[in-house]
């Protein structure tokens, strides 16, 4: 059971809902996904184009949690205010605190990203954080009170998977709060290892939404977090140099 | 009357009170309508209520897809 | 669909049979592993222990296949001769050719099992071989005609994954027939990844007769081999260097 | 009579006539049991027909747990 | 020609004076590295031991510039408070913040780092500051006006080298100032790959000081920093994934 | 001092000698190197364009051994015959062998190696045999008496270093015979690797030839071979996952 | 008199009258010996003309092996 | 008279002789060149000593550049 602040969940894997070729692929991907959180961004109305299609209409909005994010935010002023306007909805049940430092990599600004997330748990929200792998970062953030530190794997969108396994699993190790795995999975065996390392959850968009069939991806990715969090907890066998017969040695020669 | 939505001024029939009066003008159906009116984000209850007057600035802002 | 010589099967899971702490734990991990195939090694009976247990009677014979492995020979005679005699107990559905060629990696003896797999399929054998992860090796052995090349991943026991990803790829890329990745498989993301390589099976024992909980591991593996068969299926995002932002930039200047 | 069973020289009754008695013999209860006789591979159907004689080889064989 | 602040130096190596054997294999150790720069902690004294020898009594003080680091403090006021101690040594040229975040892994703490390196820079020092490889936080040192950024490629005597290549590189692209890789090398091939993806400079200490023969490593370092900065300026061969024949095709129908 | 056959050597670079950009350059970068060993191939003269250049032209032939390959051979049958070729040039010192198995990679054929093998080594020739990273294959070319093993880090001229240094260790432990790395290297890091891992030279080619720079590069790969060497020869320190102080604990309380 | 000295309390003769003298009567012989006097960090040049009283806090830091 | 000379066919004069003549006349000038004359791979010093007569088989060969 993963529980984020006051909710809980039986899914272990939380989907963005970018870029996806069409609402119906991408509603079929939701759920195949069995996922419980969806994650938006926050974005002015084009009011000239009245009648807009929105993903929100294609699904029973009671099934899911709602975790906004606050990109597009460069400050911590800024996200706080994109968070209120998401928590305006009524349907914001959780927030992303998001804050890119760097246009190219998409990598988060570590000292806005700080100074969002206690501004944002003063105002009563529950804060998910978006974050890099760095250790002690992580740490001030859980001394903070966020709900759950995200650290990114990889670059958004770079598919590159877990480029540092170390800081991933001290951060799982040193954290009394749910960590997610946010950002860079690329596919299923990225979502696996993630969870193999103790994460509590993992995030990801991208990896479903730009494959060549994101529906099938979906359940890929569905089986990958159920697969990855067993086997956590069935305790996978040390790595050896040397080999070990699983035949047995006895009554070899005759 | 002329308001300043979402970064656009914009010239509007002066029969329109209300932000929700001015939702429906321009038609808008998103499921999700988030409101800012003069810097203020409104509730969604509040919509009806809030007045509109020449000048004011109002932001529409929804929900789209992100990760 | 899995088809290797005459037999299909619907799970691409192979189990072995070696090393599990009792044969009720074997037994479960068997059922939730859902696998179809299961390994064997042929040794002396020891007479003098009349009823010695055996794993045998724990399960429905109908239910599966066997693959007994000519594991112990260092010659393509020896491993003839024990192919024979699994052959001989009547469930013998295929045979693993299995030359080891050096007692401290377990690594195959590429000539020794080139000769042995010549040999068996002369005596009309369904022939699944394990070998290196030798490329050409590979492609000789399917030009004799074996029925399924198993390249091993890394050393059996050692649980290290796929160290060569590319070799395991090019074998995959040139063969007409099943590629099932035999040995070094250490946990699920290592399964996986093997499938979204694109191989066709998994033939696994240590990983889940080694784990603290083999039971629960069997099902982690059954999952992952699953997703990673989807995720090779439904087409993995290229990797980039960079990022792709997953929200859109449009709207974004409130 | 004495047989070498599994590279052991054992001493067996003379009552002794067939490899199926043999095994009953040894009570093997191996749900597969191998047997090779004289360096030839004994189908299972075989062994209740195959004579056993003193100074034969016999090797009984069955499948373990193995990868 | 390595430039940090007012200094430059012929030698991309910065040594570290940790943990040798014995002062007099460090000497030879720091003469066959052909350092220019040297490392140290600021302690306080036993004044029971009147005479315990010092390594500096063994180098000919006016041939290096020295970097005593912070290593110690936990804060940027501790920091500071070590950093005008070393000061009044005389023999202080540039100061390493180094503001360790997490006793188990020796991690920088990402915010204090930050402030320490903005008041020693009020206070007129040559900063140059170890960090985390979080690529913003780099930019954000650069910004402050620091003279050389030094991320960190894995924890400090771990000897995993660069864990995470991607970050590095990112941060060295991104930079204008200096960049050192420091902490983590365990060996000469550490050393060149930091070099090869651009970096100016590799500080280590327990990789030549723990070897087992720490004069002969302390030789391969210097020629792995020489070898990847040629490297980077040779410019490599680009990653293919298929083969391209070194011999030629033509004539070869013989 | 490496061994091979009745010959010794300082340097343990073996360069090749194709697609150099001129012959000039290719002077250059050879004596930059250092080596004294360099690889050809064996090919038809063009009758009709009389006076072609020849590298061989360019440098003082008693400074270096002539290692020609048998590139081009499919066959044990047709590398005895270019061996033989070149053997009649009265500048062949050693033979290596080298049968592609696969055009796309350039694989070895292993069984086709080892046949020319044994019969070069009863034409009385000093054989190096290309050969992939199967232990058992080496061991079984050090059986039969080759002068060297030369395992292929990854696909010729593919510039991926060393794929799987385990394969590569493991032939080292086990080899009596010199170890020499051959195609695959892509820069100096792999070089430092490849040495470090114990093994007695190194031999590339793209990775100079293909540089932008190949004179620097060849001086840098010079270096790395060196840097390698020092670095086996002086023992490097363990790889631990946590950390350990290189500065002090005592007298830090002040 | 007594002086707190790098962290303990110490008896030192009256004669004693400067930091110079302080760092003779201990014999401390450090190549770089930093001097911190009631939390007043000295230039290596002051340590002669520095008084020393009973009560004063001093601190004697020096440069040691570090990465 | 014709040869067969690196698998083309060609004429050359009857005045030819020798190999050595052979390359003189196709002025063939690499430091190292490799002969085979009718399947037979020539020792260097043979190539003066070797006749050619109409109808031979010849393969000029050197080294060239190679990994």
């Amino acid at each position: 059971m993963l529980k984020i602040g006051e909710y809980e969940f039986n899914s272990r894997l939380l989907l963005g809902t970018g870029k996806f070729p069409d609402f119906d692929i991408q509603r079929d991907a939701v759920l195949a996904s069995e996922t419980e959180v969806l994650t938006f961004a926050v974005r002015r109305m084009n009011i000239f184009e009245p009648s807009q299609p929105n993903f929100l209409d294609k699904i029973d909005l009671n099934k899911y949690k709602f975790l906004p994010n606050t990109a597009g935010a460069k400050t911590a002023e800024e996200a706080v205010r994109i968070a209120k306007l998401a928590q305006a909805s009524n349907i914001c049940h959780m927030i992303k605190v998001e804050i890119i430092g760097c246009d190219k990599t998409l990598l988060p600004d570590p000292i806005e990203t700080l100074r969002a997330s206690e501004m944002l748990l003063e105002e009563g929200f529950t804060v998910l954080t978006y974050t890099s792998d760095d250790v002690v970062l992580a740490r001030h953030l859980e001394e903070l009170g966020v709900h759950a530190v995200m650290p990114g794997a990889s670059p958004i969108g770079s598919g590159q998977g877990i480029i540092n396994p170390l800081n991933m699993s001290l951060i799982i190790e040193q954290s009394n709060i749910p960590v997610i795995v946010d950002a860079g999975i690329g596919s299923p065996k990225d979502a696996v290892y993630a969870m193999e390392l103790g994460a509590d959850a993992v995030l990801l968009n991208t990896a479903v939404s730009g494959a060549n069939d994101p529906v099938k991806m979906a359940k890929a990715m569905k089986l990958a977090v159920e697969s990855g969090r067993l086997s956590y907890e069935a305790g996978r066998i040390p790595i050896k140099r040397t080999a070990t017969a699983s035949s047995p040695i006895e009554g070899m020669s005759f | 009357m002329e308001l300043l939505i979402n970064g656009t001024k914009l010239e509007v029939p002066k029969t329109i009170k209300t932000i929700t009066e001015l939702i429906a003008h321009f038609d808008l159906k998103s499921p999700v309508i988030i409101v800012e009116h003069n810097e203020v984000i409104l509730k969604s209850g509040e919509h009806e209520h809030v007045q509109v007057q020449d000048g004011d600035k109002v932001e529409f802002v929804q929900f789209v897809g992100g990760g």
